[in-house]
């Protein structure tokens, strides 16, 4: 099977996540989706490092599963503390500060 | 290395400056002396710098050289030739005056913060300026002068907000808005200028390679320069905008009414007889010398402004009903003359511009500051609110009116010699110019007179009945410059000696030859 | 001898400034120290003119040079004084006359608080009247040209308190300044034409130039000419300018200073010469004014104003003898000088009138006052006579040679006139002997004033009446003088140059002419005003008289046209002013103010929508990427 | 070398060759001394985060002061040695197996992140603005970041004295990551760099004491939109490698420039597929441009800027940008110098609408954390305008702005610390009014850094303004100043609106009240303005330190 659909699938699922991030409220389901598109990137990586027949592709992975476990540690102790203050996971309400 | 005169000159009443700032709080009177001193001293030595300035020497003399900021090729350059030093010596010459004149307009009217000290604040920025203002005559560097170009803008700008007419018509906080109004009106219209300018000096220095003035006209000169047409148009265009707004010139002029109404008298002084003479200077020194050819180029389009701004600033101060807005407008007229001379390009022309920046310059000094004594005895800027001072305050009827006969330059006083010139030297080379630019003479009549005799004669009006006259500081203001008017209208050999040679190089410059008399011709 | 010329400006200059600058410490002495520089001026002129009557007809000419006024580049302006026999004619007259009215004027002043500043102003007059006359070059006469105008501002506005007075001397200066506009342009003119405007090297070389350039020249001195000696259509002002005091009005007036556009004229006569068309001009313009304020003359029950009038109509004749060229230059100075001597006096008697009678001016409350004021009375209709051109009298000898010289101008023009010339005198006659019968004939007409107060006709003092009997004599036998054995003519001939003219008419038909002219003009004013007595209030008149005593709407005009015009345009330009030009600075800086606060609006504070931004702007970036490579 | 070095380094030696035993195994040569400064500044964080365990609590706020301070300045030594040393110029390397860049814009940037570390980290240390509670000096920081605003738990935090001392370590970790985001050689290291600085802000932005709530917002904002843009990042990052078949900046630039010959056949679809090399140059770009906040990717700036503890401001708009912009330079010309042309139109635009957007809104802001947002953005793309200048004179010159900018703001920022009400800080610019009457010193110095940033002659912000604007015009980008200029007219509006507001407006009766700082925000401020007029008026030295720092090391 010609590996480049696996690049097409990554598009689609980081187009996915994109717009995820664009259209859902609920803050943690949108982080959901920034993760999506990470892991869209991994799966690219992957592919391409597949396909170049070196590893760099596959460490980077990793790498970002790291990072985006390090990012969830931080974003959720943030969304947590929002959460507790305004008892709303919707982002929309989080708009103290506009124009 | 000799003694650094220039640099002297002008670090002087910067020092001042700093010295002024620093008197504390309470002794207000120190601090006003303290500025008088040093803006004497720095007459004084505007005076040897007259006094070493050879005529026949040098284009420029007394010059001084140091390295600066390489990376942009700049270097701390000066060097005056005589259009310099003529306006160093105004400059010099007016500001003790402006101090004396302004000796209470800055006096707090209470004393409740300690820290705020806006007498010492208004004679350090006075003195501020005055430096500013000489170095830019002294800057033989165009960024040198293009940093203090826009430099001098800031203390301008709070002279102009900060410190207004004490008793305004209106109410306080209205005079305030109105103030600042115009202070920031000032100030972004000559930034903007000063940044389109800023455009044009990088461009410049693609170009040249250089910042250093007499190297590039000498580069022009013997052609190592090569400037496409185009390019020399637009970075023409991008400088003379900057001064024409700084001149100002029709129709870039609108700022100057609002600011020289609003600030007080001294201050206005500052701006049309001092500051505004950067932007004609820069004309002569600067389009003239870097972009001849565009220059010629512009001249048409730059007459007709001129001719505009001589008539039309004429009709709009006939039809003030504000006396400083209208000398405003007066002085936007003579602006136009002054540009006139400039751009006519013979020889009378543009020593007729010079002369006539320094004698603008004192003429409107003499009649706005003693203008600045009514206004502060009774008020009000409107012209409807005097009448008859002429019965209670003969003096100062007096000199106010010679001021205005001065505006008017009528024969034997100083600026007639130099409207002459201008006349006649555009006359010489564009008649049609010339003879539009005279019909000013008639208007500069009509507002002066119908000022004289709507403020001075006629029956007293009441709210000027028990008015002073002239107090001995006033008189040592105002008695000076109308002698120094008289004496320049009768011998103004002093000042077209250092000029003439000045005028001469920049003719070369331009490449221009004045007309052949028709007769002379014919022979 | 020729360093004394400057001395002549000096004395006055000097009395001026001190008197200007004294300060109350001079009222006391000031106005005796303002009449002895005046009369010192005049002994100065007296000894100069002593010293060049002992010269040859040729090394008259005095030439004085103080030092480089203007050195510029190609452009020399000296201050620098000639005295040739012009010059001196007019010294004399100038000092002379002005002499007299200062001594007049310390009695007419004498209640004035501010007496000392008059005369500072009348020395400050004095020395610009005779640098104008003593000048060497025509920028230095333009100094003099605006010194007069600014003394004569200051007198006629000297009762500033005054509105009427204030907007006279300012009517006076602006239009003067009008003309001024046509002298400078003159200058400039001979600058680029001769690369100088010095006397000598510009009268010279006309020859070297167009006649066109000439032409244009002359029509720009005439129009000077015109302002300062109030010629149509530049006289509105002279009558207004009765406000002044009316020492000013003989010496400013009437007797110097209006009289110096004759001089420019004359002075540039080789101009003229070269410039026929110009020339004409310049007659055609003399011989309006005559008839003009010969009109407004009869038409006024104000004396001065009446006077005024009949200044403005001899001004003519002397501005129509210059417009005649050489056949009429030197009668033009004739008439000038004797002009002086007889409507100086004849003003000095006006004031003396009113001073006798509470400044009343209007005639029609005087009457029978010859019996009152005796001296006045002699010496004002020794005047008249001069004026209307009595035979033996001044008038008549200067006046007829005019008329003379009109006919010798030949052809149609010259017809033309030396008729109107011929028609002037009559009405001339007619005028003056109106102001004569209404003043010291017929009963008195005065009545109490506002304030109950009866006016007591009586007799000046004596500082008044000598002037006045002094200038009676020189109006009496000054005529004679000159033109008997052409003196005159001999004296001035190698200035102005000098052609006999040849009038188609014999000196004799002329001459007669002119006294039938008298004759009738004195007959219809018996008739009007002598047989039957003067109403006290002027009966409505025909629509002429009306017209006439508004100077024939000449002033309506003006208003209408120049002051309303003027206020409309500066109105509309003071709108223009604030809403464009400045508008639009204002509205780009609105503009950019009211994008700021839409684009503001994206910023709403939604993540999301930041989100999305960001998301369109990654696209945008990376289509345009690849539009990049595409294209 | 370093092609292959990259994943020697992240893989054992032999990973691609052939499956071989691990007797082969070298350690991969890591050259400590150039990396020194990161070192340090890592190491001081972990101590940091062990002091955070062990230290008691009352000595802690002194020990984590003086060690972050200390680190730093010692990372700053370590930085002027290598300088020193000629790393800059002569001997400039790539160490770390390819990972790391050490050169000219390296130390530069380095040297400049440092310093402005430190003047921020002292008005993080800050405790005499707020009145004491409960006898406790406070800083900007909130007692217990984890308590729910306005509960019982937060005030007896409150009461106990707690502090969120945190905030050392993770301004040091965020340091550490700054110093490697200009110098990464390979993409892997950029996108760690920039999560590595990311993170801690993200954090740091969340713990303001006073208004919390506007606090935690900016928090979870710049969180989201930061995590959206690394994604972008990072699948730009996935195509690049696709593209190349490596991450190394050298071997990447190699293929672009199409040095490398042999492409396998195989990958005939990837490998120097130009959709591929676009697109993800493209991604990166924006990922980058969202962190010095270009538009359209400044939407987070204002907000951020405002919600977050003034301090965390100051640090993030000057050490941020500094950072972000050496990245962006080193991108662009090591990285897709072939590509430039491709990019440049793009680039102009973003440049274009930079200068303009920023400047134009920031005219109606009302807030002056706010303003100075906008006016970040503004000034942002100026830089831009130096960056799009391809040449050393344009490098030189941004890092010359990058300078002069970096301690206005951190000082600008620092000023507003000290105007307050009972409400903390007075951001509200009609607080404001009449500021000079009160205390003509804070305000003339504030007016001070408003004219820098006006670019106003005899200030820093000018001779900035003139390096770039004089590079770009050099490289033909004459258009750009133009629009640069008119957009520094438009901006002068607002800074001056300010002046006025301050000098020329009656001082309200319930206006703000300058608190009298501590040593600490002094010398921030005082090094702000000296920097501010040094660089103004005489700038000679640091243009030539700038210029020979011009080069890129490949």
């Amino acid at each position: 099977m010609n590996p480049v659909n696996y690049l097409y699938l990554a598009a689609l699922l980081f187009a996915i996540g994109a717009s995820g991030v664009l259209i859902r409220r609920n803050v943690i389901v949108l982080f959901m989706c920034i993760e999506l598109m990470l892991n869209a990137c991994n799966l690219a990586l992957v592919t391409f490092s597949r396909m170049h027949g070196n590893l760099d592709g596959q460490i980077v992975a990793f790498f970002t599963m790291v990072v985006a476990a390090a990012e969830v540690v931080v974003g959720l102790a943030i969304i947590v503390s929002l959460f507790r203050s305004r008892h709303s996971a919707s982002v929309d309400d989080a708009s103290l500060m506009k124009l | 290395m000799s003694f650094p005169l220039l640099t002297a000159t002008a670090a002087l009443p910067a020092i001042g400056a700093i010295v002024t700032a620093a008197v504390p709080a309470a002794q207000r009177t120190v601090a006003k002396w303290v500025a008088l001193f040093f803006s004497l001293g720095t007459l004084v030595l505007a005076g040897v710098v007259f006094a070493r300035f050879e005529p026949g020497g040098d284009r420029y003399q007394l010059t001084e050289s140091r390295a600066w900021i390489a990376d942009f090729g700049v270097r701390y350059e000066l060097g005056v030739d005589g259009i310099g030093v003529a306006l160093i010596g105004l400059t010099a010459l007016l500001i003790p005056f402006v101090i004396a004149a302004g000796w209470h307009d800055a006096d707090p009217l209470e004393t409740k913060s300690s820290r705020w000290r806006p007498t010492q604040g208004f004679f350090a920025l006075i003195l501020m300026v005055e430096a500013m203002v000489v170095l830019s005559f002294l800057a033989t560097d165009v960024f040198l002068f293009y940093i203090l170009f826009e430099a001098m803008l800031i203390p301008m700008y709070f002279l102009i907000g900060g410190f207004g007419d004490r008793a305004h018509a209106g109410s306080d906080e209205n005079a305030a808005k109105q103030r600042s109004y115009a202070a920031v009106k000032f100030l972004l219209y000559n930034l903007a200028g000063g940044l389109i300018m800023l455009a044009a000096v990088i461009g410049l220095y693609v170009v040249a390679g250089t910042f250093s003035l007499s190297e590039i006209v000498e580069a022009r000169a013997n052609g190592t320069l090569e400037m496409a047409t185009s390019t020399e148009r637009w970075l023409f265009l991008g400088f003379f905008f900057a001064f024409a707004i700084k001149a100002p010139l029709w129709p870039l002029h609108t700022w100057l009414p609002n600011a020289m109404g609003e600030a007080t008298a001294p201050v206005a002084v500052l701006i049309t007889a001092i500051v505004d003479k950067v932007g004609t200077f820069a004309m002569l020194r600067f389009c003239l010398g870097l972009f001849p050819e565009a220059s010629k180029w512009a001249t048409p389009v730059v007459i007709a402004l001129a001719l505009v701004s001589i008539v039309y600033g004429a009709l709009l101060a006939v039809g003030q009903r504000d006396i400083k807005r209208l000398i405003a407008y007066a002085s936007i007229s003579h602006f136009g003359f002054i540009i006139l001379g400039i751009f006519a390009m013979t020889s009378q022309g543009q020593s007729g511009a010079t002369l006539y920046m320094v004698n603008h310059g004192i003429s409107t000094a003499a009649l706005l500051l003693v203008a600045g004594f009514l206004i502060t005895r009774r008020g009000s800027r409107l012209i409807a609110d005097y009448g008859g001072v002429q019965k209670v305050a003969p003096v100062l009827a007096g000199t106010f009116l010679i001021g205005g006969l001065a505006t008017l330059s009528l024969p034997g006083l100083a600026p007639f010699v130099s409207e002459f010139l201008v006349l006649v030297g555009t006359f010489s080379a564009y008649p049609v110019a010339g003879i539009i630019a005279t019909s000013g003479i008639v208007l500069a009549a009509i507002y002066v007179l119908v000022l004289y005799q709507r403020t001075m004669t006629g029956p007293v009006n009441e709210a000027v009945r028990t008015m002073p006259d002239l107090k001995a500081r006033e008189l040592v203001v105002a008695v000076p410059l109308i002698a120094l008017l008289l004496f320049l209208g009768v011998f103004p050999k002093p000042l077209t000696e250092v000029v003439n040679p000045a005028v001469e190089h920049t003719m070369s410059d331009v490449q221009k030859k004045d007309p052949q008399p028709e007769v002379e011709a014919a022979k | 001898m020729e360093n004394l010329i400057a001395l002549l400006v000096a004395a006055p200059l000097l009395g001026a400034a001190v008197l200007l600058c004294g300060g109350r410490r001079l009222d006391r002495a000031g106005h005796w120290l303002g009449t002895v520089l005046a009369a010192a001026s005049f002994v100065v002129g007296v000894v100069l003119f002593a010293d060049m009557l002992g010269k040859g007809a040729e090394d008259r000419a005095l030439h004085q040079h103080l030092f480089s006024w203007i050195p510029v580049e190609g452009f020399q302006a000296d201050i620098a004084f000639q005295l040739d026999q012009l010059s001196m004619t007019f010294v004399l007259l100038i000092t002379g006359v002005g002499t007299l009215i200062h001594i007049y004027s310390i009695g007419y002043m004498e209640h004035d608080e501010r007496r000392r500043r008059f005369f500072g102003y009348l020395n400050l007059f004095l020395a610009a009247m005779l640098i104008l006359v003593i000048a060497d070059n025509y920028l230095l006469l333009y100094v003099g040209w605006e010194g007069v105008g600014l003394a004569s501002y200051l007198l006629i506005g000297f009762w500033q308190h005054k509105p009427s007075a204030a907007s006279a001397a300012k009517k006076a200066f602006l239009v003067n300044r009008v003309g001024d506009m046509g002298l400078s342009i003159a200058i400039m003119l001979m600058f680029t034409t001769f690369g100088t405007f010095a006397f000598g090297p510009v009268l010279e070389s006309t020859g070297e130039t167009s006649e066109g350039k000439l032409t244009a020249i002359g029509l720009m001195l005439l129009l000077a000419a015109c302002g300062k000696s109030a010629q149509v259509p530049l006289q509105s002002w002279l009558g207004d300018a009765m406000e002044g005091p009316t020492p000013v009005s003989a010496l400013i007036h009437a007797a110097t200073m209006v009289t110096a556009g004759v001089y420019l004229i004359v002075r540039s006569g080789a101009i003229f010469n070269g410039a026929p068309d110009a020339q004409l001009v310049v007659a055609i313009v003399g011989a309006v004014t005559l008839i003009f304020g010969a009109i407004v003359g009869c038409a006024k029950d104000d004396i001065k104003k009446a006077l005024a009038g009949s200044t403005m109509s001899q001004i003519g004749y002397m501005i129509l003898a210059a417009g005649l060229g050489p056949i009429g230059y030197i009668f033009a100075i004739m008439h000038l000088v004797t002009h002086g001597f007889f409507k100086a006096g004849l003003f000095l008697g006006a004031g003396s009138v009113m001073h006798g009678m509470n400044d009343e001016v209007d005639m029609r409350k005087y009457g029978g006052l010859r019996k009152y004021m005796p001296v006045t009375f002699i010496t004002f209709g020794l005047g008249y006579l001069a004026i209307i051109g009595f035979p033996g009298l001044s008038g008549f000898f200067s006046k007829d040679k005019i008329i003379e010289a009109a006919f010798a101008k030949g052809g149609t023009e010259g017809w033309i006139l030396g008729s109107v010339a011929l028609l002037g005198a009559a009405i001339t006659a007619f005028y003056m002997t109106r102001v004569m019968l209404m003043t010291f004939f017929g009963e008195k007409r005065w009545q109490p004033d506002a304030e109950g107060h009866e006016p007591h006709p009586h007799e000046s003092p004596k500082s008044m009446t000598i002037p006045m009997i002094v200038l009676a004599v020189g109006s009496v036998f000054a005529g004679g003088f000159f033109a008997i054995g052409d003196r005159f003519v001999n004296w001035l001939e190698p200035v102005t140059g000098y052609e006999h003219g040849h009038s188609p008419l014999s000196v004799a038909t002329v001459t007669g002419a002119t006294v039938v002219a008298l004759v009738i003009g004195v007959g219809i004013a018996w008739a009007m005003y002598g047989r039957k007595p003067v109403p006290v209030l002027a009966p409505r008149g025909s629509l002429l008289t009306r017209a006439a005593r508004r100077d024939l709407l000449q002033d309506d005009f003006n208003h209408v046209v120049l002051v309303r015009g003027g206020e409309h345009l500066t109105r509309s330009l003071v709108y223009v002013d604030h809403s464009l030009v400045d508008g639009v600075v204002n509205g780009t800086a609105a503009s950019v103010g009211g994008l700021s606060g839409r684009l503001r609006k994206l910023q709403n504070g939604y993540a999301r929508s930041y989100a999305v931004s960001m998301f369109g702007g990654a696209a945008v970036v990376i289509a345009a990427t690849l539009l990049m490579r595409a294209v | 070398m370093s092609a292959t070095a990259v994943h020697s380094l992240w893989t054992t030696a032999s990973g691609v060759t052939s499956a071989a035993p691990g007797d082969r195994f070298t350690a991969p040569t890591i050259e400590y001394a150039q990396l020194a400064p990161v070192l340090i500044i890592v190491g001081a964080a972990v101590l940091g985060v062990l002091a955070e365990a062990f230290v008691p609590r009352k000595a802690r706020y002194h020990t984590q002061l003086l060690l972050t301070v200390v680190a730093l300045a010692a990372a700053f030594a370590a930085v002027v040695a290598l300088a020193a040393g000629g790393y800059g110029t002569t001997k400039a390397q790539i160490a770390a197996m390819g990972a790391i860049a050490i050169d000219g814009p390296t130390l530069f940037l380095q040297g400049t992140i440092l310093l402005v570390s430190v003047v921020s980290v002292f008005t993080f240390a800050e405790r005499r603005l707020d009145p004491t509670a409960h006898g406790n000096r406070v800083d900007s920081f909130a007692a217990q970041a984890g308590t729910v605003p306005g509960s019982e738990s937060e005030k007896a935090a409150v009461r106990a004295g707690f502090t969120t001392t945190e905030v050392f370590p993770l301004v040091l970790f965020s340091v550490a990551g700054m110093l490697v985001f200009p110098a990464a050689n390979d993409l892997l290291t950029l996108f760690i760099a920039l999560e590595v600085f990311s993170l801690p802000l993200y954090l740091l932005c969340a713990v303001a004491r006073r208004k919390r709530l506007m606090s935690q917002e900016a928090a979870v904002k710049y969180f989201l939109l930061g995590a959206f843009s690394s994604a972008f990042l990072l699948f730009g990052i996935a195509l690049l490698y696709g593209y190349a078949g490596s991450l190394s900046y050298a071997t990447i630039a190699n293929v672009v420039d199409g040095s490398v010959l042999e492409i396998d056949p195989a990958l005939a679809g990837t490998m120097g597929n130009d959709a591929l090399l676009l697109i993800g140059g493209a991604m990166i770009l924006t990922g980058l441009l969202f962190k010095v906040g270009a538009v359209p990717f400044h939407m987070w700036t204002p907000d951020v800027y405002q919600g977050a503890p003034t301090p965390v401001t100051g640090f993030m708009a000057a050490a941020t940008k500094v950072a972000a912009f050496g990245a962006l330079l080193r991108l662009l010309y090591v990285v897709l110098p072939g590509l430039t042309w491709d990019l440049r139109p793009v680039l102009w635009a973003v440049a274009i609408i930079t200068m303009l957007g920023g400047a134009v809104v920031a005219i109606t802001q009302t807030d002056i954390k706010r303003l100075l947002a906008y006016s970040s953005i503004a000034h942002a793309g100026f830089i831009l305008a130096g960056v799009i200048a391809t040449s050393p004179e344009g490098v030189s010159s941004v890092l010359f702005y990058l300078g002069a900018y970096s301690f206005v703001t951190v000082g600008a920022f620092a000023v507003v610390t000290l105007v307050r009400d009972a409400g903390g800080e007075a951001t509200h610019l009609s607080k404001w009014a009449g500021l000079g009457r009160r205390s003509p010193l804070v305000a003339a110095v504030f007016a001070v850094f408003l004219l820098a940033f006006a670019g106003i002659p005899l200030t820093s912000g000018f001779s900035g303004k003139f390096a770039v604007f004089k590079a770009a015009a050099e490289s033909g980008a004459g258009a750009l100043v133009v629009v640069g200029v008119i957009s520094s007219a438009i901006a002068a509006f607002f800074y001056i609106r300010v002046i006025v507001l301050m000098f020329f407006s009656e001082p309200k009766a319930d206006g703000p009240t300058v608190a009298v700082p501590s040593p600490l925000t002094m010398t921030t401020i005082a090094v702000g303005v000296a920097v501010t007029l040094v660089l103004g008026l005489a700038p000679q030295y640091f243009l030539d330190l700038a210029g020979q720092a011009g080069v890129f090391v490949r």
